[in-house]
């Protein structure tokens, strides 16, 4: 491999409504932020599962950011209410259980606030920056995982693979 | 299954920072992608073309689109797929311009961003599965909120395309501000006498419920849908008995225990009233807080004279229940009180200028009143203190608006033209006197507008001085007024007999309580949100919610009244037909699998979940499960979120679909 | 076989030439065996009843990838996956563990060769201990076997006194392993060995497995099995910590969008939804059936299949049962 | 105890109730689960310091629930329950797995049991949940025999841990916690025992999508544990039958105890004490700390 810089991974789970809309906003305003972030639209904050999280993690994700519409503000009445407190357990559980608390982060980010959602994406992946790559959750099964060979490669590699276990049956 | 990934360049707007044939092409390599190109314009005609034909010659099964935002062409592309014959809920759109594109400089990381990006939509639209919309029932009847000239245009139109309205005005009267005016801009017709036809429309017309003096508490349901319940507050008149003679009125012992506030507070009014004598209804109203008979249970004169006994002291506050397919909020403004007693408001108030303090500073809406031939001077121009007639008076434009530091950003639109309306009728009724305008800028854009502005200046002799004012102070009688003129770069001060201050529109104090029972988002001022600023004005981003007026933002009379109408047409577009089409974005439940905790019903804002009971072969309930009414189910998800077991999938964004999207990145 | 003498200091040397030379060596930890860093940690207690879990997670692990694959556009690559081939040597095995993996071995050695055991158990050499204690759930004399079985071991400790333990040489895997350390051992002698195994105190037997056999043949369908169904809440921890039980589950298990493995994973037939078909039908439904599973597979069906009872009569299962279901009463009241 | 049995009789006799979920003597230290159903069988029923299961789990399993139905009417299900499990029957009752009226709670005065069978009944062997349990007397019942004794002193070693893992990093957290899950075979015995995971298929069973991987790998273990603890955050009443049923010894508890502390400290919420008060799930308040969000 070959030295590249480390761009940290952060996806961020984020509402139709409001964030989704504050970020189409940051574009048409021209705003610009890093390149990090991939936003994945739900219809609610409410509707967001803290597995997406761990899955997120899973996946190698450095960081997972979740944002919505502000109180008050829900295109639903509510969903952002309950959001609220089901995520608020959620970090204090994933702090306890030793996940920086930077990794996940949340925010309120209105249609109207382009400006907050560039700002906030900007923050968000400067602090991921800081922590590194989260590699005490994405190693933690490296043993199961093996590199793919390039196409052309196969039936060398498959040749290879044959010779190791004959040895090993020596 | 074969999918069909198309790029757009967007012109040059997603092109200039992502390298579209690049992710066109790595997009080919993709397990299940049959088909993938980028173009100039996918939006276009020949665009839209260029995908109908690859799903026919491909056969493809699914698109992916790499575009701007859904919220701007997602429907185009589904329209063009549906007459490719592929469902509209197989087609995903990757957001390659507004998350991607506008806001990165980087060509490398915007190419590989667009890349996950596109690779996201893909796997999401792997796992999508066709869904079609949901036809609900459709109530045809309107709520109109609000009994202003933009209510009162609504409600006329939707009425007179023989629709059933009902009209809730929180005054005795209907009205608005329009009934207060004295001449309206830029013809100088009494505004009055264009009105008061209108108000008597709404009053005999068979297929509007007027209810005034009411308030809407509660709204459930959801488009062609809502339950509306109103409050009817306690009159202590019996709206059908009363004839409306006024003799209770005329022999009311507390004659001016109370400001009448259609007079701007520069009269009284005696404790059982009508707020004006054309108001409509015609009818009194008992004002709880001054009538000697809820002071002591004394008086009663009102019982006496009223020869239909329509006086009803006991009466109370009623509570009515209306369903409703659509509805128009059209709750207008108000104006910026600038007196001090704001100070701990977000407003920070004009002290300097000593409103509240001194009684000849006045607002627009009190100067309206003065000039109005139905007003308290009988359309004299005499101030407030001494019944004077002043000879100098002094105009001030922005009192508020478009200036941040005292709370108020945005121009509030009408004050250039109803100042140089005031200061007009003030010339043609006072001859030998001065009228100066303190102004930041003349915004007359309008038929007619800056034509009008013009003849105040030229014809009318208005002396218009570029600057703000600093200072009001009072000096013998005399108000000095103290600015600067910043064309010619003097300080001026003029000793004014009346100064009029064109307060800033804000909207009602209860706007956001109102807008929170309704449902609909509104800005940090208070004025409701359209669904979107330029194609969908007059729409909130609730569905069956509709707005007119000054609710909405700063307006004149011909704004209000258009924005009104289109307002009516948006509903009588949603009741052409018995059945409505809803998206089809609802949640259901596995009812296998549910374990019947109920924690969805108890989080579901709609209340759209409901207890379902599963028997055995003998008809013994051996369990509940939830189940969800698609017709009131909004698809807010949060109830899959909040499902233990996982048993509840939202349609459109199931979890398997959003799982794939996370392993794709 | 042969017997020798060597002394505990000898063996824990021998132990730490093992660990040396880069093997596993498990030995009995508090919860289950576990790998050894250093020969001091290693507790030789033939009086220590069985560990919660058995060392069958080093032969049959919990879980362990069989294959990779890679999904591209019009192709799918497949990448078997490797056995990591290392020697385990496990140290002071109970009797009731030893025979785990040559019961085993049937079922992974039936109609189909499975490579990932049969690589693993040939690595592994089992010196098996003596066991002189037995608490209310030990019934291994009732399944065949006993508390000085040396059957499943390679090597087998006899304590003869706190310093020395005969050595006796059961497997020719065995004996070859233990001629590298040919120099730690002495000439044995057997009587020593016979007087110590003489004094053992062994489980009552509780059963004889030959009619209980006989039993399950005529009663699948009796009321007995009811009530145990009733009470047991279907964890399954009784398969989990079984040093017998193999069943699995293959999963596939992506880790990104076209890069996965295909698991090999424990499974408990205990669970409700282990024979759940995928037309929704389910034939063993109830915990009542599941557990007359549990019972008939170890009692009656391995036996007919492969002539060897599926259990050692550790008594894990009814020791950690969370709802103390005795696996050794039920079976014992498998009679008319 | 002759009492107890007498009562259980008696309301088996009657037909009040279908069943009677209780305890019986294994041996001097140790009890088990008895579905009483014939009136004679109530003479085995006990109730001491080594009952230690929670047997309100049983609501949850549909052979139990079907007792209920076996009779030509309706009947009821009687439970012998020590206060802290009454805690669960109301959180059940609370999620709709059952309703007040189908059970019969006969509860106990209870000044602690012990943390494992087979052990000796004093202040080293008692159970976590009993050193600052407060409910020695039920919330709910509908019978109660016994009376108040005073719990023997023991330290809160579980609380001091909790209190050192606070004090460690990040890092030194995370990689205690992966050692702990590392252990676990997803056996689920956790979640058998545990009377609030009642679903009929937990999430770690769903394949389409996977939510959870169910191979027990690092990866796999540490989801399984923090989804297992987040679906009970403020539901988990801390009976602690997952940590004595859990083969490898994982403290499934010390997570459970911990987010009960954050759930009270944030919203004032303990699981299962009051039938009126709204589940800290499905509720919300529009004052919630809003202090992690942007």
């Amino acid at each position: 491999m070959t030295q590249q810089k480390w761009e940290p991974k952060i996806v961020a789970f984020v509402c139709n409504w409001c964030t989704y809309a504050g970020a189409d906003l940051a574009g048409t305003s021209r705003l610009k932020y890093p390149a990090n972030t991939k936003i994945i639209r739900v219809m609610c904050s409410g509707g967001i599962d803290p597995v997406f999280i761990l899955k997120a993690f899973e996946r190698g994700a450095d960081g997972v950011l979740v944002s919505g519409c502000h109180p008050n503000d829900c295109h639903y009445n509510a969903g952002n209410f309950h959001a609220r407190r089901r995520w608020d357990l959620f970090h204090k559980l994933l702090d306890f259980v030793g996940i920086e608390k930077d990794r996940l982060q949340f925010s309120w980010i209105s249609a109207s606030e382009g400006k907050k959602f560039a700002d906030v994406i900007t923050k968000v992946t400067k602090d991921i920056m800081a922590l590194g790559p989260f590699k005490a959750y994405q190693n933690m099964n490296s043993e199961f995982t093996i590199e793919f060979p390039e196409l052309e490669a196969v039936a060398l590699k498959e040749m290879l693979h044959e010779e190791e276990v004959s040895d090993g049956r020596a | 299954m074969k999918i069909g990934v198309f790029i757009c360049h967007c012109g040059e707007n997603i092109s200039r920072t992502v390298d579209c044939p690049r992710v066109a092409h790595f997009c080919e390599g993709l397990p299940g992608v049959e088909y993938s190109i980028d173009y100039k314009y996918m939006c276009s005609d020949p665009g839209q073309k260029m995908i109908k034909d690859a799903i026919h010659e491909h056969k493809l099964d699914a698109i992916v689109v790499g575009s701007c935002s859904p919220n701007m062409h997602e429907r185009t592309f589904r329209n063009a797929a549906v007459s490719a014959g592929i469902n509209p809920f197989l087609v995903e759109i990757a957001n390659l311009r507004e998350h991607c594109s506008w806001v990165h400089d980087d060509v490398e990381a915007a190419t590989e961003k667009a890349i996950e990006l596109v690779r996201m939509a893909i796997e999401k639209v792997k796992r999508d599965k066709p869904l079609t919309k949901i036809k609900v029932p459709v109530t045809k009847r309107v709520l109109v909120i609000g009994g202003g000239i933009a209510g009162i245009q609504a409600a006329l139109d939707v009425a007179n395309a023989g629709y059933e309205v009902v009209l809730v005005e929180r005054e005795p009267s209907i009205g608005g501000h329009m009934s207060q005016l004295s001449e309206t801009f830029p013809t100088l017709d009494c505004s009055q006498c264009i009105l008061t036809p209108r108000m008597v429309e709404v009053y005999q017309h068979p297929k509007i419920k007027l209810l005034t003096y009411s308030e809407v508490v509660k709204v459930e349901g959801f488009i062609g849908n809502f339950k509306a319940t109103i409050k009817k507050k306690a009159r202590h008149i019996n709206e059908d008995l009363c004839s409306g003679c006024g003799l209770c009125i005329t022999k009311c012992p507390t004659k001016k225990k109370a400001y009448n506030s259609f007079e701007e507070d520069l009269a009284f009014r005696p404790a059982i009233y009508v707020p004006f004598p054309q108001a409509v209804p015609n009818i009194p109203v008992i004002d709880e807080t001054v009538c000697m008979y809820y002071k002591n249970g004394k008086c009663g004169m009102c019982v006496k004279v009223c020869d239909r006994e329509a006086i009803d002291f006991e009466q109370k506050d009623t509570m009515l229940v209306a369903d409703i397919g659509a509805i128009i909020v059209a709750t207008g403004y108000k104006l910026y009180n600038i007196d001090k007693k704001t100070f701990d408001s977000k407003y920070k108030g004009y002290g300097e200028y000593g409103y509240g303090k001194y009684r000849d500073v006045i607002d627009g809406l009190q100067f309206e009143r003065i000039a109005s031939a139905s007003g308290p001077t009988a359309g004299e121009i005499k101030r407030p203190s001494d019944g004077k007639e002043p000879k100098k008076i002094v105009f001030i434009q922005c009192v508020g608006s478009r200036d941040p530091s005292k709370g108020i950003s945005y121009c509030s639109k009408i004050c250039c033209m109803y100042t140089a309306k005031h200061a007009m009728l003030y010339k043609h009724k006072v001859h030998d006197g001065e009228a100066y305008v303190f102004y930041m800028d003349i915004r007359a854009g309008g038929k007619m507008y800056d034509e009008f502005v013009r003849r105040a200046i030229e014809e009318d002799q208005v002396k218009y001085i570029r600057g703000r004012v600093s200072r009001i102070y009072e000096e013998n009688g005399k108000y000095i007024v103290k600015g600067e003129d910043t064309i010619a770069g003097v300080p001026v001060e003029i000793d004014a007999d009346l100064v009029v201050l064109a307060t800033a529109m804000i909207p009602h104090d209860n706007a956001p309580t109102l807008a929170q029972t309704i449902g609909i988002p509104y800005d940090r001022h208070g004025f409701f949100n359209e669904a979107h600023p330029k194609l969908r004005p007059v729409e909130s981003t609730t569905a069956g919610v509709f707005l007119a007026g000054a609710c909405q933002s700063p307006k004149d009379i011909p704004e209000s009244v258009s924005m009104a109408s289109a307002a009516a047409s948006k509903a009588m577009i949603l009741f052409a037909s018995d059945t409505l089409e809803r998206e089809p974005v609802v949640a259901k439940v596995n009812e296998d699998l549910c374990a019947g905790c109920f924690y969805c019903k108890k989080v579901c804002p709609f209340g759209a979940i409901e207890v379902k009971d599963i028997t055995d072969v003998n008809g013994i309930v051996y369990k509940e499960v939830a189940y969800i009414n698609q017709g009131v189910c909004q698809g807010c998800g949060t109830c899959t979120a909040t499902c233990l077991s996982k048993s509840i999938e939202l349609a459109g964004f199931n979890n398997e679909e959003i799982f794939a999207e996370i392993a794709a990145l | 076989m042969e017997e020798k003498i060597i002394t505990k200091e000898d063996l824990l040397k021998l132990c730490d030439d093992i660990i040396a030379k880069g093997h596993t060596l498990l030995a009995p930890g508090i919860a289950e065996y576990v790998p050894v860093t250093n020969a001091s940690q290693i507790q030789l207690d033939s009086s220590a009843l069985p560990t919660k879990a058995s060392y069958k997670s080093y032969v049959f692990p919990k879980a362990e990838p069989i294959l990779y694959y890679k999904r591209s556009k019009n192709d799918v690559q497949l990448i078997d996956a490797d056995v990591d081939g290392k020697k385990i040597i496990v140290l002071g095995a109970k009797p009731c563990d030893t025979n785990s993996i040559n019961i085993m071995r049937h079922l992974f050695n039936w109609d189909y060769e499975d490579k990932f055991f049969d690589l693993r158990q040939k690595h592994f050499i089992i010196i098996g201990l003596m066991c002189n204690s037995f608490d209310d759930y030990c019934f291994c004399t009732s399944v065949g076997s006993s508390p000085v079985s040396e059957e499943g071991s390679d090597l087998f400790l006899i304590p003869l006194d706190e310093e020395t333990f005969a050595l006796r040489i059961v497997t020719e895997k065995g004996d070859e392993f233990i001629q590298q350390y040919s120099g730690f051992l002495k000439e044995g002698d057997e009587t020593r060995s016979f007087a110590v195994i003489e004094k053992v105190k062994h489980p009552e037997k509780a059963f004889d497995s030959k009619q209980v056999h006989e039993w399950l043949g005529n009663n699948f369908e009796s009321p007995k099995w009811d009530g145990i169904g009733n009470v047991c809440l279907s964890c399954a921890q009784c398969a989990f910590v079984c040093p017998v039980c193999h069943c699995f589950d293959i999963v596939d298990e992506d880790y990104s969008y076209s890069e996965g493995r295909r698991m090999k994973n424990w499974d408990g037939c205990q669970f409700g939804h282990f024979t759940l078909h995928a037309s929704g039908h389910n034939p063993r439904d109830i915990q009542s059936k599941r557990y007359r599973q549990r019972v008939n597979h170890k009692f009656r069906y391995y036996v007919d299949k492969f002539g060897q009872i599926l259990c050692t009569g550790c008594g894990r299962c009814s020791r950690g049962c969370p709802v103390s279901i005795d696996i050794k009463e039920i079976v014992a009241n498998c009679k008319d | 105890m002759e009492e107890l049995r007498k009562y259980a009789k008696e309301l088996l006799e009657k037909g009040e109730v279908a069943a009677v979920i209780g305890y019986q003597q294994v041996n001097e230290r140790r009890t088990k689960p008895i579905i009483v159903t014939d009136p004679a069988d109530a003479t085995k029923l006990v109730f001491n310091e080594y009952c230690l299961n929670n047997l309100s789990v049983y609501f949850t399993r549909a052979r139990i629930r079907s007792l209920m139905r076996t009779k030509d009417k309706p009947t009821k299900l009687a439970i012998t329950a020590k206060p802290c499990d009454v805690h669960s029957i109301i959180a059940l009752i609370q999620e709709n797995q059952i309703q007040r009226n189908d059970v019969h709670i006969i509860s106990f005065y209870c000044h602690g049991v012990v943390r494992d069978f087979g052990c000796e009944f004093s202040g080293d062997y008692l159970a976590s949940k009993c050193i600052t349990c407060e409910t020695h007397k039920p919330l709910y019942y509908d019978k109660i025999f016994g009376e108040d004794k005073v719990t023997p002193q023991a330290s809160d070693k579980s609380l001091a841990k909790i209190k050192e893992l606070e004090k460690m990093s990040s890092k030194e957290r995370f990689d205690y916690f992966k050692s702990e899950f590392d252990k676990c075979i997803k056996c689920y015995a956790c979640r058998a025992v545990c009377p609030l995971c009642y679903c009929q298929r937990c999430i770690t069973d769903k394949t389409i999508p996977r939510w959870i991987e169910s191979s027990s790998h690092g990866r796999g273990n540490f989801a399984w544990n923090i989804v297992r603890a987040f679906h009970l955050s403020g539901r988990c009443t801390g009976c602690g039958e997952c940590d004595r049923a859990c083969p490898m010894d994982i403290p499934l508890s010390l997570i459970n105890r911990r987010m009960a502390m954050e759930v009270k400290d944030l919203f004032s919420f303990v699981s299962g004490r009051s039938l009126e008060t709204p589940t800290l799930v499905g509720s919300f308040d529009k004052k919630d700390n809003d202090e992690i969000f942007m």
